[in-house]
């Protein structure tokens, strides 16, 4: 039997902790029209995108940068500090990309070496001591996969990097912004909440990279991205997000304002939510919000015992639905 | 070349030519040597069942989660669809996926081993790879044992999309845990291992030690050159490099993996039993 | 130069030329602009008294352990004994060593204050800076405050040998106590951090700040050259260099350092004070 | 008043746990003569004096080494790994110095890079983990003072490491082999117990490089090594060190096996003794022995408390001498 096909209803619910008052898209029936995954992988990569910074720059109230992972270089492909949301102190990381092809240089195009993986490490230990909610933005094509960074450790530091969210012992809402690129994504991607931007994609390979392998052709990358279902309705289907945040109508690039707006409402909601929780709890939804992914066939097993009420349910004091 | 024969004279299910020294070798004999070549040492590729049979101490072994394997939840299809893919792996090595786990001891050593088949699927790391080596990692924190991975990979499988990325999170989550309760882990790393896997579990172990020649890369050699186009340096990538690099505490020949694993688990163990240092 | 005078024109009491842009700057005007050229911003050093009045919030500072004097442990003596050096550097600095401490507020952030001189003795640190921080950090500790140092030292003292280099291993168990008890800790680092301050206190801030074109160096420029002898680039063992090979987490005009330490301050301690994240 | 100069009997009587039978030297006069300063610092330096592997290989009866930082380099100046002492496991590390010019220029005489103080911290973090006692040997000029290790952090390294051992919550004990030089000695040298050898010296800086600063001239080392007090009977009277571990007659180098078999038993008897503290008295001994050091001169204080019975008393039930 196959018993254990992950679905946005079981990971949401158990994370049951999505405010409707954020205007967050849970299901794709929501969603006026559904764009192709070509579309949004497009939409994603959209050089007038708003990027890390400008988000940041719109949503909080201050935001001071902090530098370095105290041991090799600043990398400015990730970029994080201390900010502040309605008086809420937060722990900013985030992956940067340029909003011209001079900053897209400088910030190598938001793929991050090694050592961004480590400033973002050292910022994470910094939100965990003060007890600070930590904030992570995703946008990156991937970890930069050049020689550099294989000898620097760009395995080992993603690896660290996860590791590290998996067991950060304060509130953790990730934000997909752009692209979501493979493990480049998922050091910046543990959470306790995971958000994406309607037209925000997230990808195990990049479409040109599988199609390379099992098409022999990047250009079939289009049908990659379908196959791999990397779009925000797709990722909802999936679960592997909580919500979706909704995009001005042509856009995320065509308002900026508008769509810093919708993730500052998002946001404020889910701090407001999170910071409730007893500490241990979020320990263990975080746990198992990634223990849940799969989809497994085992002759002769008795089906897995349902999930315990999730400490949503059980601080709500409301029964299950 | 053995004898000045040419290689066409050399049958090729009785004979492998090392693609290290040339040397043309009896497969029997090969086999015999745990698949290193007997002249210059050359490690070939080692199933997961052998690799089991020569790293723990005989006859400890006994499988965990042996039927588990993989839906399609994707609905994935490339040239054919992803559970033909799946049905045709799984004929091929008589194996369920690219993982075997269970219990074992090395060196009289309580431990739980996760040995990876790069046979099945490039030993692609799907929900089943994540299924079992989470389970392992929570078998060894529920009974206090160590555990031992054996990696041998091209990364996540494409197939199953974000969920494959997604074991990467889960698998980690399971072993910080596992750190959290100061149970060692040791991470042995074979050719090749890259991607997700490298990226993962096989880069964080207490030990980390790989074979000799592996070759051991976060992006595969297709994925750099297309995407960032440069020259690479000879012996990059491989076990020696990463070795100088300061990413793998030994390289271990594979007669000596049993022995050398149990001594540092002998060891980690050892100081744990005597509770004085525990605070 | 300003209306075209020599630079003998300006007595020096009265000017000061800044090493940078080559200005003639009035010195009342220097010191009313906290020591930092009004031409091109170029940073001077400055007293530790003057530092502190500029990073606390007004009249806020009380000093603590400030009769506190070295002793001469090893009977030290170079061209003159090292109590008359000590003596020396007391008459003409008014101090009584390289250090002063004491209770302020930042920003209403309730903080234990270290700042150093480098006028006396080359903001040596012996066992008195030793003493007066971890004093320091022990008081933070004690009353749940922050600890803001302030760093400007040519490193241990030679002539307290050996002790001064536990001052290292002193100061830095009263910080691990400090970081434990989950207390912010500031490093601000000035002209010139060097030798063993910046291989102690002045490297592990929770936020570690400079002030623009600080020299930052493990080793001082005549141990670097004489031992190895290579040539250095330029810019090597400034602020601006070592924000971008990642130690420091910001440059901090001199002007904008109270507000930018409180800023730091008031979200740690926010957060802090609401239990709810307390594990 | 002067009040707290520190001298051998305080911090040895504090941490008093040192067994008579281990033969270790810990007053002056029980040496047959005392060596100059000078006599010590070429000792030390003696190239054909026994360095840390060959220690290791002498005394344990198993060693395996581990090598790497897990993110820049493998340091061949800092060598670390797994032993075993008569079946009770340690981890250990020191630095490494060559015996011929050729091993000297591979080992970089001693002197490591940052990454080779992070590869320390790594087996720290690795003995904390698994409770096992960590042994240090010292024995290096300081560490490297070139360019590259500036830009990788030498400072930052060796601080990190020091504030770990401040806080390593295992038994540590430090054994100086040869030159304990400066800060790149002190990244090894936080310990429980801090032993030298008989004729290994520890100074604040290099005689050479004092020599150079306070006499302007090189060749005043000999002057400087003596103003330092950097020799052995010096660090005990100064505290800085707990006991010497005796050489045989002509020196270390002389004979290597019995240089190891003085450290074998100093370190069985001291491990004996450690095993036996509790964690906690473990880690306050270790603060208050550091904490010691001063040499202070307090108008109007009061004295300052005697130190409280060391754990070594409370735990045998003597009354204090
Ligand atoms: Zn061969
Ligand atoms: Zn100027």
């Amino acid at each position: 039997m196959l018993d254990r096909i992950t679905g946005t209803k079981r990971t949401v619910e158990a994370n049951g902790h999505l405010p409707v008052d954020a205007n967050l898209i849970t299901e794709p029936a929501q969603l006026a029209s559904r764009v192709s995954a070509w579309e949004a992988v497009q939409a994603a990569r959209n050089i007038q995108r708003p990027h890390t910074l400008d988000i940041v720059g719109r949503v909080f109230d201050r935001f001071h940068e902090l530098h370095g992972d105290r041991g090799f270089r600043d990398d400015p492909a990730i970029v994080g500090g201390i900010a502040d949301l309605d008086g809420r102190p937060v722990v900013i990381v985030g992956e940067q990309k340029g909003a011209s092809t001079e900053e897209n240089i400088a910030r190598n195009f938001g793929m991050p070496h090694p050592e961004g993986y480590r400033k973002a490490m050292r910022l994470y230990r910094l939100a965990e001591k003060f007890h600070l909610p930590l904030i992570t933005f995703i946008d990156t094509p991937g970890a930069y996969p050049g020689p550099e960074g294989e000898e620097r450790g760009q395995a080992e530091a993603i690896a660290q990097s996860i590791l590290l969210m998996a067991r950060l012992q304060t509130p953790i809402v990730v934000v997909i912004l752009g692209e979501g690129g493979s493990g480049g994504a998922l050091a910046l991607g543990v959470g306790d909440v995971v958000l994406a931007m309607q037209n925000a994609i997230y990808s195990v390979i990049s479409p040109e990279g599988c199609a390379a392998i099992l098409w022999r052709s990047p250009a079939e990358a289009e049908r990659a991205a379908k196959a791999m279902r990397v779009s925000g309705p797709d990722l909802l289907e999936l679960g592997v997000v909580d919500a979706l945040i909704p995009e001005p109508a042509g856009g995320a690039h065509t308002d900026h304002a508008a769509t810093a707006a919708a993730i500052r409402t998002a946001l404020a909601a889910q701090l407001a939510k999170l910071e409730r929780v007893p500490a241990a709890d979020l320990m263990s939804a975080r746990y198992e919000r990634f223990r849940a992914f799969g989809a497994l066939d085992e002759a002769g097993a008795a089906p897995p015992p349902p999930p315990p009420d999730s400490w949503w349910r059980r601080m709500m004091k409301r029964p299950s639905s | 070349m053995p004898f000045g024969r040419k290689p066409n004279e050399f049958p090729s299910h009785l004979w492998t030519q090392c693609p290290s020294c040339n040397e043309m070798l009896f497969n029997k004999q090969l086999a015999r040597n745990l698949n290193v070549c007997t002249k210059c040492d050359h490690h070939f590729r080692l199933g997961a069942r052998e690799r089991i049979e020569l790293l723990v101490d005989k006859g400890s072994f006994h499988e965990h989660d042996a039927a588990l394997t993989s839906g399609d939840p994707l609905g994935f299809t490339d040239s054919k669809p992803y559970p033909e893919r799946i049905a045709a792996a799984q004929t091929k090595s008589g194996e369920k996926d690219a993982i075997i786990t269970g219990e074992a001891t090395i060196g009289d050593n309580p431990v739980i081993l996760a040995v990876m088949d790069f046979e099945f699927m490039g030993g692609s790391m799907g929900t089943v790879v994540g299924e079992k080596i989470t389970r392992a990692a929570e078998r060894a924190l529920a009974e206090r044992r160590a555990l031992v991975i054996v990696s041998a990979s091209g990364g996540a499988r494409m197939q199953e999309g974000t969920l494959a990325l997604m074991q990467m999170a889960k698998i980690l989550g399971a072993l910080a845990r596992l750190d959290q309760a100061r149970l060692p882990y040791v991470s042995v790393i074979t050719d090749p291992t890259t991607g997700g896997v490298l990226a993962s579990y096989a880069s964080l172990g207490d030990i980390i030690v790989a074979e000799p020649g592996a070759l051991i890369r976060f992006s595969g050699e297709r994925v750099t050159s297309g995407t960032v186009g440069e020259k690479l340096p000879t012996g990059f990538g491989k076990a020696e490099f990463l070795l100088e690099r300061g990413f793998l505490d030994q390289i271990v020949p594979r007669p000596q993996l049993r022995e050398r694993i149990g001594f540092f688990l002998t060891a980690f163990r050892a100081a744990s039993q005597d509770l004085r240092w525990s605070l």
